[in-house]
């Protein structure tokens, strides 16, 4: 190994970009993978184009990957990155913008040609040495194409093939440049490829070239360490929102001591949980692919109403098709589960983009008085936690639950200490036996919640529908003050819930002006802003709120504690609109409606604003 | 399944308490009956069946059962009993369904049903009119027929909910009117033993909103003329005198005259497996042909529930579950 | 005809209640005819059991039917009845616990069998004469099934057919009672058996022996006049909701040139508005009866984006079911105009109740911010207006509105100053022909509406969809800054067209401490309340808002001039929420979920509360 | 109808300037060439053609067309197209679909269409796969394949569009593979020749998720002796060497060998309008019989929308249009 500067670093954002074809996600992942073991923190983005795949070299083709990882707690995917590495012109293209200036940027060379730089939209060739595009930029071009091609010069396999190998070759560079081992990656191409030992050997030769031409060519002035950061001790993984949100339902599927039944009609980015589950039908999970949404959720139901877990997910377009059933589900008092992975914009909008928009809709979004529990995982492995605990409640209450995913959460993955089962607490659920006295809409004093009762079971045969019933008996009516009594009693139910959920609690400087409030995956940015600020000596805390319906018990109080109160969304003001209206505190609001993640540098800019604007007061 | 205690059942076992609200003159009512009838002979307790309907007057049916009962929305039930019967599949099914809620609204999962074939009963109460909505055109209004959102006539070809079963492979299709109460509980209790998704055509008159739909072959001084009981082995003979039957013509049946009792050997031996049996005598059309009664299909295959359960049982045998190890799968480091 | 006393009266409830077969709609609406014709004004409240048929003589087979009729201007049919016209024991036992102390009660007492007790569930029969039950009532049992038997003797028809028309004798008995004019029934009758001579005359024979037994037997001790009221000069005719919304989208239709597309899936209590523009077909309506409510909406929406009028109606259930739709609409921004009569409860319900339970659905029922407008109209002849009003802003704005009626609205009848229809201004429409510079998401400056361009032009080729939309060219993109501008652009469009829309009126005193908000039927109820307790020397306001998105410009100022803001709705506080968050006022709020209008009483007793609590502070 | 002055187009007069975005090798290119050749030879203008879609990789087909076009939401393009065309009926309405987007999602709009029979054309892309989102089986997927939802395999029976489309009435329906471009125009040109709805069929290759599916019947080397020319008044002739052709038998087809070039008299010849033939040449299921290529139905009945304007003059002629005196009907009176 030649002789190398190396550098120290706290925290470093990598972005590859590049065809759709390049198997950027693969290539990020095992970055992602290498990392991990190093034990750095980490958090990944990767973004997909759009639904469809485009011809190569187009900029509408591209594909990327962002990670951070960092020696201290990190919380986000990153702003921008430090290190973009291109596979092909359109790739510099889009994301030339956003790499931090004084930013390194490799690009495989042989990509750029007159024809790809045509499609990308270049007027001349950035790599040119009178070309000033990436004059701010420490720019490496290397001829990766041909590197693999001749480092593949012996094996007996056709061109293509080749080819596909130099992602590999790419992610040896990186791994060189950052100090990272070449084993984890390796025993991943052992295991996927382990039936066609030409192509792993291929792969591993192409990442040790990668790796080692960096020793060799001197490509990089300086190799770059992040040192491990703290972590809590125990054993960990690399885990996504979608791993998590099936694993932690097949948790509570184990915990409850119940079936599932997952009913879903695929749609981006939803599908992913289905595909998960059906491939995991030894834990007594039964998935079905059903003609569309509507069968989806009423299987659910009917699922639901048989005694097992009935549960069902979609994205926008998807939830608003099942909007009639859910509210059956709420008429009938079933424990329904309902995952809602938002995407981003109305209709089809941008479907593989992220947004927290369907809040206004999961809260009113049903005809009449209509009230369901809504839950929002803040992180991907914080999806583990909620499904468990949409189960808990869901049969505890005997009420639909909705939970508010994002599109983001389900493919960003960070490191996730692997939870012990064990420490789990069960999930109790008592299925009524007693036929005495049994009332089908007689409820629990505590909780409110009717019976729940294994269709079968001798003696409690009785008939539920969507009609209105009168209280306890169940005995379809239309007597007046019954529908009012009935229609404030399943509100009601809903609210006690808030006596079975956490406080919220305060991050950040407890004594500061300004809160920030937020939901769901925006916890990451808020977080990374409010210790950029705080660390700078201003005074910002935040809450990040988990459970949207009810409210935690403690929201109102912390509210008023603070001189400012800033709500931060990904949509134009759904939860600052419900804040407003219960506590009648004129917050002031950040809403960004991109289908990207909010930046940790908008936020910064938005709590210095509201903190310069107390300061005029 | 939990094996159940053979006892002798009555008809009223299986009524609830619930007085039941259908127009007097309903042909619902009849129906209801021959349920109850149905599910004494069959011989389990009440417990142990389920009854899901749509919306729609027919669809009030569970409430006037002892059984369990989901009177869910409209268009709905199907969907609902699939994943009753997934979770449950000890319970007996049943689907009650009108022909706005299965053939209208309801069209796309009545064609996905019979794709699956889940082990459940869909009746579908056939009055050719929206009753519970007072009056509108349905999928199976005869064209032309003037109703309240057609005052100038229906312009639609009608449905047939019997081809559209047969089309998207239904593997039981039965059909009746409900004038004929004994023969109607008959093929209840063969839905009920078919094991697969079964399908029961009931013709029934709506009293209100359009009365006398089917006297044409229903009407007791006519009906023999113009509706054939289709029995699988048996020869397809019908008239009042038993005095004409079907033979195979140009791919299709052609109806012929015969001597009463004495049935020559072209006329067809109906066979309930045979294809191209079953799909002549469900292209027979009224008036042309006589309306087939009977169970015109009956075919075995398996059902959706054993063939998922299977997959089940099969990625156990492969992949033994255990959670704690698939939370640990993947990549894992030590953090110390 | 025999000497009676004559008492003259301001106001009157009369309430006619028997089996749904009785045909109590029937005679209720020709009451309110011969009522009409004599000048009084008045407000009818029909009102339906269920949705399904019931055996005869049961307490949940009882149709009423309520009007209110006075020499004055009133604006409810009445909270409870001074006379109740009872067909049957059913019909007694039902609505005796409304009928106000002193009251009249006029029954059948040939249906006073044991049989029809039991069914009624009386224990023993009220009209004995020492029986209690009636004793706070003035009680007029007449053999009215023997009178019309008798009657009609001569005649030679069937028994079932004689007693067909013993609800026009007791009809007659009213109409004596009231001092009405049998003619307009007379003529009624005239035109509906045209081709049935006999039973034209049996009808007609029935009335006047009802009318003139009065005369005769002298039941009653006295004769109400009810003098006429002083409404607008000009010609009347007694109009109910859905008539009024048909023939307001008719003269939109008229007024714009353009045919209408009506396309709808039945249910109760939209279906009557298809029932209606069905049998108008000669106004250019095309109407449609769909598979399901999803085909209705994309029906209704492919019309209009054909050039036609694209107009579809539900109710809860059905509207659930056109969401998805409705944001294809509002990003295509095309102007489908969508009806929600909304009905009682979640779920099925009480499909036959009213209730005003989907605002929060309108708004905020979609996934993502998607805005549309949304109005209400506040009385049955409001309807008319709304329908054109829905139409104009539709296609001025390019976006869809949602109209939301109520049940009530639909049956419930006024009367009706017949407008002239030349003195409706013209609906502009331009659609777009000009090739030069179109592009398919450029926008009108001053509304920021697209062009609608008629499907056929020659040189304005486009495709439109659900994906997202760069500005101004329509090309389908991902950019994040591009889908945060549009999604500002599609809700600013919607606020734009507050320039557009009256400001709000206050009805009441002006300088009153209390103001109420109401939107939609519960107008009537409120100005009876204010009425009331103005008159009893107590200060209250109120509005009602007919423009609930956007709302009125001047919402902010009216409310901040009071002390106190109280809100009124048929629901658990939909339009409550959004006062409260937009102004933050801590409003007060009396919800009412019973599906009847809210009673004056209900509402004198909060108004009462309210002004009390401002004393106390 | 606006009366269009014929003149010469070439299928580049219906192109838009959007470069298509599908996957390299995607057979939605030759169709989407096809489409425009078709235009050119029924010598519309572009402004005269609406291509309206649901949602699926086949869906983004009107992004690429010079006419207009609506790409609108998953399932629905049939009611919106039906829409469109009530409202304006001089518009040449095409409908493009998947085989999800159809058949599961929009199952029950396209059972309802073929009721109707507006004049529209539907033509559907049927990979047997979802291939927008990546992956999962259809309601046409093959039983047992292995897919992302279905790793176990796919334990429903497939659906059969074309003969779903006949069971609901179609007017007229046509198949084809992608892989046919020549015969592919003349149908839909044929397509929009029919007045009515126009089914067409189409076997199209997802090179991504279900590569090769339809290899058995249309690679170059086998495809002659693995589908059928279906021509009205041709006879049912096959095979490289059009050594085989089909003769009725029991209810279906029996096929026969044949010397080349001398077709015996028994062999059928092709009616179009002949319903026992239509239903035997449709109910042929690969690999048993040949895959039948070409128009398999086309009978003539009213369009949807020509009987609601019959509706509408009758009404006009027998109540002419008076919307004030409308306003005035009933009981008026008059206040002073
Ligand atoms: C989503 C929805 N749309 C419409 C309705 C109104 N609706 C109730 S029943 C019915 C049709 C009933 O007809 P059918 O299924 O034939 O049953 P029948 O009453 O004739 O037995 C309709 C349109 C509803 N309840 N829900
Ligand atoms: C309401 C709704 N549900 C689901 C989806 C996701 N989705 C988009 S296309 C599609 C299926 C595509 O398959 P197909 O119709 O066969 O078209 P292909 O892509 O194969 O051409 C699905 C499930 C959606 N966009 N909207
Ligand atoms: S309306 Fe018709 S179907 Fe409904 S209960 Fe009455 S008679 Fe029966
Ligand atoms: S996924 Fe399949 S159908 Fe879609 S564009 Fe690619 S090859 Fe074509
Ligand atoms: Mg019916
Ligand atoms: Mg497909």
């Amino acid at each position: 190994m030649g002789i190398h500067k190396e550098d120290i670093l706290e925290t470093v954002t990598v972005k590859f970009a590049g065809d759709s074809g390049d198997g950027i996600q693969l290539t990020g992942d095992q970055f992602g993978n290498t990392t991990a073991v190093v034990g750095n923190d980490f958090a990944t983005f990767p973004d997909f184009p759009s639904e469809i795949r485009a011809p190569q070299g187009t900029t509408y083709g591209v594909s990327s990957y962002q990670i951070q990882f960092a020696s201290k707690d990190i919380y986000t995917p990153g702003d921008t990155p430090d290190v973009l590495v291109c596979f092909n012109p359109a790739a510099l293209k889009v994301n030339l913008s956003t790499v931090n200036k004084g930013g390194i940027i490799v690009v495989n060379e042989d990509e750029f040609t007159d024809k790809n730089l045509k499609k990308a939209g270049f007027d001349s060739n950035p790599l040119d040495l009178n070309d000033r595009t990436l004059a701010d930029f420490r720019v490496h071009k290397i001829p990766i194409t041909k590197l693999t091609v001749e480092a593949l010069d012996d094996f007996d396999m056709g061109h293509k093939d080749k080819l596909r190998c130099k992602n590999f070759l790419a992610l040896g560079i990186v791994a060189w440049l950052f100090s990272r081992p070449l084993e984890p990656i390796e025993s991943f191409l052992k295991s996927k490829f382990s039936k066609k030992p030409m192509i792993l050997e291929a792969n591993v030769k192409a990442l040790h070239t990668g790796f080692n031409i960096c020793d060799t060519m001197e490509i990089f002035p300086v190799m770059y360490t992040v040192p491990p950061a703290k972590l809590e001790p125990g054993t960990y993984r690399n885990i996504n929102g979608a791993l998590a949100t099936a694993y932690g339902l097949l948790a509570a599927s184990e915990k409850i001591d119940l079936p599932i039944v997952y009913s879903g009609y695929p749609i981006t980015p939803a599908s992913e949980i289905l595909h998960v589950l059906a491939a995991l039908k030894q834990f007594n999970v039964y998935t079905i692919q059903t003609e569309d949404e509507i069968a989806a959720i009423t299987m659910a139901l009917g699922a639901a109403y048989g005694g097992s877990l009935g549960i069902t997910g979609s994205s926008g377009p998807g939830l608003a098709l099942k909007i009639e059933a859910l509210n059956l589900a709420v008429m009938t008092e079933l424990p329904l589960v309902v995952f809602d992975y938002m995407r981003s914009g109305i209709s089809t909008g941008m479907p593989t983009k992220t947004e927290q928009g369907d809040l206004g809709m999961a809260l009113f979004g049903r005809p009449s008085d209509s009230h369901v529990i809504v839950l929002a995982p803040s992180t991907a492995a914080d999806c583990f936690w909620i499904s468990i605990e949409a189960v808990r409640l869901a049969t505890k209450y005997m009420t639909p639950v909705v939970v508010l995913s994002e599109g983001f959460l389900i493919s960003s993955s960070e490191p996730w200490k692997i939870p012990n089962l064990k420490e789990i607490p069960k999930i109790k659920t008592s299925f009524r036996t007693n036929p005495k006295g049994y009332l089908p809409y007689k409820r629990n004093k505590e909780t409110l919640a009717r019976d729940w009762v294994r269709i079968g079971t001798k003696g409690l045969e009785h008939t539920i529908g969507g009609l209105e019933k009168t209280n306890e008996t169940g005995d379809v009516t239309q007597d007046p003050d019954n529908h009012d009594l009935m229609t404030r009693l399943r509100a009601e139910k809903v609210q006690r819930v808030v006596n079975d959920i956490p406080d919220l609690e305060i991050i950040g400087d407890k004594n500061a002006d300004l809160l920030l409030v937020g939901w769901g995956s925006t916890l990451g940015s808020m977080r990374a802003a409010i210790e950029a600020v705080n660390g700078a000596g201003k005074k910002v805390a935040m809450i990040n709120i988990r459970y949207l319906n009810p409210l935690p018990r403690n929201l109102g109080n912390i509210l008023r504690k603070f001189k400012k109160v800033g709500v931060v969304e990904l949509n134009l003001g759904q939860l600052n609109t419900i804040i407003r209206s219960k506590f009648l505190i004129d917050t002031s609001f950040l809403g960004r409606v991109t289908g990207q993640p909010i930046y940790v540098s908008e936020l910064t800019n938005f709590i210095n604003r509201e903190l310069e604007s107390l300061k005029e007061h | 399944m939990s094996t159940t205690k053979q006892t002798e059942y009555k008809a009223d076992d299986f009524k609830s308490d619930a007085e039941p609200r259908w127009c007097p003159g309903c042909e619902d009512y009849a129906i209801l009956k021959a349920v109850q009838m149905a599910m004494a002979q069959i011989g389990r307790p009440k417990n142990e069946h389920a009854v899901v309907s749509g919306i729609g007057c027919s669809s009030r049916l569970p409430y006037y059962m002892g059984t369990y009962g989901f009177h869910t929305i409209h268009g709905r039930p199907i969907p609902v009993a699939t994943g009753l019967k997934i979770s449950n599949p000890e319970l007996a099914v049943w689907v009650v369904t009108g022909d706005g809620d299965a053939i209208s609204i309801g069209g796309n999962h009545f064609v996905h049903a019979f794709r699956r074939n889940v082990d459940m009963n869909i009746l579908l109460f056939d009055n050719r009119i929206y009753g519970l909505t007072k009056g509108q055109y349905s999928p199976t209004s005869q064209k032309g027929m003037i109703n309240k959102t057609a005052p100038y006539g229906t312009i639609e070809e009608p449905s047939d909910p019997v081809g559209l079963a047969l089309e998207c492979g239904a593997s039981f299709i039965a059909q009746i009117s409900a004038s004929y109460v004994k023969e109607l509980v008959d093929l209840l209790v063969q839905a009920y033993n078919h094991k697969g998704t079964s399908f029961l055509h009931i013709y029934q008159n709506c009293y209100i909103y359009n009365d006398n739909a089917f006297d044409d072959f229903t009407e007791r001084s006519i009906r023999d003329d113009n509706n054939i009981k289709i029995e699988h082995g048996k020869p397809l003979v019908f008239g009042k005198n038993l005095d004409k039957g079907l033979v195979v013509g140009y791919g299709k049946f052609d109806i012929v005259d015969i001597e009463p009792g004495n049935v020559p050997d072209n006329v067809v031996v109906y066979d309930e497996t045979d294809s191209v049996l079953i799909r002549m005598v469900t292209d027979m059309k009224f008036p042309e042909y006589p309306v087939p009664m009977g169970v015109l299909k009956k075919t075995l295959r398996a059902t959706f529930e054993d063939s998922l359960e299977s997959q089940i049982e099969l990625a156990k045998s492969k992949f033994p579950p255990d959670l704690q190890k698939l939370l640990s799968s993947g990549e894992t480091w030590e953090v110390k």
